[in-house]
């Protein structure tokens, strides 16, 4: 539906972060990620900042799914 | 309703390829000669390569090269993936109205330092100029004219060829379209523009079983390994997940919703050869600066295949098929 | 990133897929058919394909591609209106490059640029904004598609038009809601389902709480990421919830979506867009089923800008509106792969790559 | 000042010839080669002639021929003066987006014809295409190559020798400035646009003493005299009076102040022969489709002349200069 | 100073005239000639006809220049 | 136009010329020296050189190239004026192709077209309205350039942009007239000078009468056309009048000349322009010397309608303005065949092929 990229912010402007994504750069708008802090990743979609990713989450869901599997073996 | 040249039709994909098979293959009646790198044909009974390209790239100057020295290494490429040794060169430029002479002159001296490089002498010329707005700054033909090596490929695949890459694929693709600054794409990327001549004869004199090579400019792998399939009739297996990538070239494809098969590669040569040799081929290619990052990437998985098809092997150990380009690479939001 | 990374690792996504089959083979045991899955999201669809799960699912969970492909939805009479303001000589038409190749009756504007339209593609919606002031004697009009995840930044398209004093800049507003379309797709009840594979990145925007709606019709939805792991443990919980009864609503793509989704996205929705009766491509008109602007805002509302004759669109065979319901495959449509190619598409679920007629057409075709 | 290219540079005088000069064959260090019809120089034992040349010509399609016959005949003629039999020539397509694929049809086929009638074949291939407004229409690169005859041009020039013209003068520049419909022009003049290979090859054939043969396209009559006298170090007197010009070219100079001795010819040859020899040449020519109108128009009056120059004869008896085209041809009030 | 040609009138409309110069032709203005007649030969400079050719002038002074001539022997 | 074409008979214009020559050393037996003559017209300049007369006439008649060239008596600062209206974003600047390559202070109206200015080279000046029409947007702006023979083509123009209603239609005028030039020539009394080929064309406009002022300061004019046998008449009857010591006037051209000339052509000129006080290039301002547009008629005055920057034109070390009234010949010129060519030429009288100085470069320099 909609093309979302984890962009890390390496700079931060008022109303635009420098954005790296696997080390190609890009100028995107934050308004929409209001508490964005360099060193975050966020999701990317269409040169704006859509959500800050949780990375911490991530390797939660990770381990719950990881459990399931095991569960199931 | 008026049927026109789209830009589609210049991206070396599916229109391309139809362009080429209604229009100019059916009227020059020339069979496939005229949609291969270089044409082979005797003359005073030698055996002559000849290739013709036209380079319109935007913009003329861009990390890694310029419009000049691609219009000597995409020449001598061709030529080079042919098995022939690049002799001379031919260059035809059309200028518009207005350009800078200093511009002109830096071009023309990559041309002639490239052409240097590549033991090639420009032997004939010509200059046009046309109004202001009738072109975009400079276009450049060059037409190469080689002679066929001694050593040449032995096209007997079998199955079990490999499938040989002589680097990362995409950089010029991104580099081009991060130095348009249109899509507000910032990368290091440079345009791997180089002339492969040296790292092909080496191949062609030191292994036996090179198959067939081909540069994958326009349409990227994708589209020369699809062509090379149907004109040779076999098929190809891709492990998608060995092809070198650039990290920054996932990076800039990911954000803009990029396959990096599709990308144009200018200084890139695609290699089937015998499986046996596939450590000799890599170790050569490997020794030489413009080979450095060669990996085997796939293998030939059929051979007289009046379809012959390319595939990819996925993660999970199915296969997809991969089509030629189809349309344009344009940015994409889903 | 690792541990996002960590979702394409080659060996969980075996095992992965194994305990997906294992849970598949329980269903079927149970029910005495295979699982039936949709994934709304085109996005989704693709990456099925891509990875080779589709192929590796093909006999145990019936896969079925929805309607969240913002091209495919798309009205053939939107694009013929674009068409037309394409053609006006003063104007320039912005278009994500998904849009391009969508066919209107006659063309598409990929066409009209190659008719000498002025067509230019864009990355992001605000990209436009400084063409209209790069252009101040043209007309700039923005083709707005999109779900959730896409309105929100052409509602910031306005805003960026309002704070910079362009006047020469509009929106074709013809946006698309996730939950209408879905509450028709269970309403019709055509559908024997089993289950959502709820888009991620919708979901970003208007949260989880948005699609508990689903379980008053006594069905599942898992909200999932795109990496193959994320696709198959999607897969796993639909048909474990689908196994033991329940219908629930899960979030399996936490490290983005919250519950509320992203509020200061829906209040820039809110702000300058209402609800409005959209039409469906090869569905019909929904109401209150996508967004245009505020009549506070008709200065930036190309379709009250400018005049256009919105005539009824060409019939064509196209099948895509039952495609994207589910309710037939690409291959029962009689122009699939005939008259209909990814290269000279009929409907629009073959222009996008992730359309699921192309998605068919690309991987599905042959081996 | 940024130094810029301008019309002037392409227009086939002066400033053509310092641009070839002072860029590119500096940068390519290739001497003279470059700037001839063609290159000639052994490859594998044989030698072999190569000429490149762009085609911009607007209109496209104009009374006498369109672009595409243009290009074959060009490149045809190239080989042709150089004493080569054509053989093979590759076309370079730049392509403006929207471009009506009837037209390129059009086009495409009547390059297929005119390479049948002068028994040359399209080798390779080559399409790109441009964003709208980034070209005009089409524009055509072809580079022809050919084995150089059995028999060959003597270029050991004497004092005395004959300048010949094939025919009429200047038919293809007022051809395409009324196909322009720009300045109000009416004519019924048809572009000589021509294959002269088998012409040439009669004459090769058939006289001896044949010393020099050039194309005088663009520039005109004038401009390839003078630079073949400067190149073979000979001078040449002209009866400008026996130059054959159509009337109605007679006619449109004199309306717009231009001299028709500058304008571009497609189908015409001018010739430096043995003054034994005339009568012969002339009457192989006459009996050519492409030379009814052949005349003897001057003489050589001085070799080994290390400034060699061109000068015509008035009707009373004097000289006067003739120098290459200088700047633009555009019309004039005064 | 000005380029002036010779040029025949073969067709006249109200304000221009199709005029033919050996054989090419050109849509000329004739304000300046308002007596002009098919036939008659004018004077062409610049896209304008600027005087009618009196062509039995031109004979006369020829005839005139040939007694000089003539004399002069 | 046989009798015409007999102007130009190989066998006529021998024994013309042999009689000229005769005459003339009937003229250098009786005064010492050779006769000098200024054939005004820089057209006449041009047919001496191309038919080989001046050559053949070297040894017998001094032959004087005079002001009579619309190139080579405009003003620098009237080619820097056109160069800032071109660089203006919507001007298009129309010239006869003469124009193109006259250096201004910096660079030509080729160079400013060359640099991307819109610069369009015309053949007639009413071409300039249909310009002007088919570009709305834009400013037209037509170079004004010429003698009397081009002077009312200019003015008909104006009343064809009147009658059309073209607003976006002005001309910067810089024309120039015969006699007010000839009269300080020979008013400064620098020259010695035995009689005025008097210009052919101009005189279809003005009429014989015009030019009967000669005859007060006791210098002959013979009005002549452009063939080799009327260049040769005309010298002739200056050649005879001089060694009977008459000075008189006469119209050898009469087949296009009358008395009064085109009243017509002249009635135009008269009803939409006035004089005015002109630069001459080299040579200065002389009044009453040109014609301007009145001020009824200022809105297609460029000169009113734009603000031009006029500045001092740089200065160099070109003496066209003393080659166009005789004073030296071309190779006094220090820049003559040096830094100065047709190739790049630095004085006006280098550009047009009938300039005095291109003239003696293409024909004069070798045999
Ligand atoms: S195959 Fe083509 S025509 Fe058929 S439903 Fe799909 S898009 Fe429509
Ligand atoms: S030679 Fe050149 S610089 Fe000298 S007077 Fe003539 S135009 Fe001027
Ligand atoms: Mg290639
Ligand atoms: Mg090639
Ligand atoms: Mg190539
Ligand atoms: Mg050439
Ligand atoms: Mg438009
Ligand atoms: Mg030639
Ligand atoms: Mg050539
Ligand atoms: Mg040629
Ligand atoms: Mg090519
Ligand atoms: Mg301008």
């Amino acid at each position: 539906m909609c093309v979302g990229v984890p962009a890390k912010i390496i700079e931060l402007e008022e109303e635009r972060a420098l954005v790296d994504v696997l080390g190609s750069k890009m100028y995107v708008g934050i308004i929409f990620v209001p508490n964005v802090m360099i060193g975050d990743f966020v999701l990317l979609h269409a040169g704006q900042a859509m959500s800050i990713i949780e990375e911490s989450f991530a390797e939660e869901s990770l381990k719950e799914w990881r459990d399931i599997l095991n569960a199931a073996d | 309703m008026v049927q026109r040249i789209s830009l589609a039709h210049g991206e070396g994909g599916e229109l391309t390829h139809q362009l080429i098979q209604e229009v100019f293959m059916s009227a020059f009646s020339s069979k496939k000669e005229i949609q291969h790198d270089s044409a082979v044909f005797p003359i005073e009974g030698k055996r002559i390569a000849v290739t013709t390209d036209s380079y319109v790239v935007q913009p003329i100057f861009f990390p890694g090269g310029n419009i000049g020295k691609l219009a000597i290494t995409g020449t001598v490429n061709d030529l080079a993936v042919c098995c022939a040794v690049p002799k001379m060169i031919t260059a035809g430029f059309i200028l518009e109205e207005g350009f800078a002479l200093s511009d002109l002159n830096k071009i023309v001296h990559s041309m002639a330092e490239e052409a240097k490089a590549a033991n090639v002498k420009i032997v004939a010329g010509d200059t046009k100029v046309v109004e202001k707005g009738s072109a975009d700054g400079i276009f450049i033909n060059t037409t190469g004219i080689g002679a066929i090596s001694e050593q040449v490929c032995s096209p007997a695949i079998k199955k079990g060829d490999c499938v040989v890459v002589s680097g990362t694929i995409g950089d010029h693709g991104i580099a081009i379209l991060s130095a348009r600054n249109q899509l507000g794409l910032l990368t290091d990327v440079q345009s791997d523009c180089a002339s492969l001549h040296s790292l092909i004869q080496s191949l062609l004199e030191q292994v036996d079983g090179i198959r067939l090579m081909r540069d994958p400019t326009r349409g990227g792998l994708a589209t020369s390994l699809v062509e090379l399939c149907e004109d040779f009739q076999f098929s190809v297996e891709l492990e998608e997940d060995l092809i070198p990538i650039r990290r920054e070239v996932t990076g800039a494809c990911n954000i803009l919703g990029f396959d990096p098969l599709y990308l144009a590669n200018e200084g890139k040569v695609v290699i089937v050869c015998d499986s046996t040799n596939k450590d000799k081929v890599i170790e050569i290619m490997q020794n030489h600066k413009y080979g450095e990052e060669a990996k085997v990437i796939g293998k030939v998985i059929s051979v007289n295949d009046s379809n012959g098809k390319l595939y990819s092997r996925t993660q999970i150990g199915t296969t997809r098929r991969i089509h030629r380009l189809n349309g344009m690479i344009l940015p994409r939001i889903c | 990133m690792q541990q996002i990374d960590a979702y394409n690792e080659p060996q969980l996504i075996r095992s992965s897929l194994a305990a997906v089959i294992n849970e598949a083979e329980l269903f079927k045991q149970q029910r005495g058919r295979l699982p039936v899955l949709m994934e709304v999201c085109g996005s989704h669809t693709m990456a099925f394909a891509r990875s080779g799960i589709k192929q590796a699912l093909k006999n145990h969970v019936t896969l079925i591609a929805g309607p969240g492909c913002p091209v495919c939805v798309t009205d053939q009479s939107s694009i013929d209106a674009m068409i037309q303001l394409a053609e006006m000589p003063n104007s320039i038409i912005c278009t994500f490059g998904d849009m391009m190749r969508v066919p209107g009756s006659k063309q598409s504007l990929m066409d009209a640029k190659t008719n000498g339209c002025d067509v230019r593609v864009i990355y992001s919606p605000i990209d436009s904004i400084k063409i209209a002031q790069e252009n101040p004697d043209k007309e700039v009009i923005l083709l707005g598609i999109g779900f959730e995840t896409t309105i929100p930044l052409l509602a910031l398209a306005v805003r960026e038009a309002e704070r910079k004093s362009v006047d020469n800049f509009s929106i074709w507003m013809t946006t698309k809601l996730v939950k209408p379309v879905l509450e028709k797709l269970v309403d019709s009840q055509k559908l024997l389902l089993d289950g959502f594979l709820l888009p991620g990145h919708v979901s970003v925007i208007l949260g989880e709480k948005h699609f508990r709606f689903l379980k008053e019709f006594h069905l599942s939805g898992v909200i999932s990421g795109f990496e193959p792991v994320q696709l198959l443990s999607g897969i796993h919980r639909l048909l474990t919830l689908s196994r033991e009864q329940k219908a629930d609503v899960i979030n399996d793509y936490t490290y983005v979506v919250k519950e509320n989704g992203n509020t200061a996205a829906k209040a820039m929705m809110n702000h300058y867009l209402e609800y409005h009766d959209e039409d469906w491509r090869g569905i019909g008109k929904i109401s209150n089923s996508g967004l245009v602007l505020k009549s506070s805002y008709s200065k930036y509302d190309a379709k009250k800008k400018f005049e256009v004759v919105q005539n009824q669109p060409r019939k064509t065979k196209c099948r895509c509106g039952e495609v994207i319901q589910g309710l037939i495959t690409p291959e029962e449509c009689s122009l699939f792969d005939k008259a209909c190619t990814p290269n000279r598409p009929i409907g629009p679920c073959m222009v996008s790559t992730e359309g699921t007629c192309a998605a068919h057409y690309q991987y599905m075709r042959e081996g």
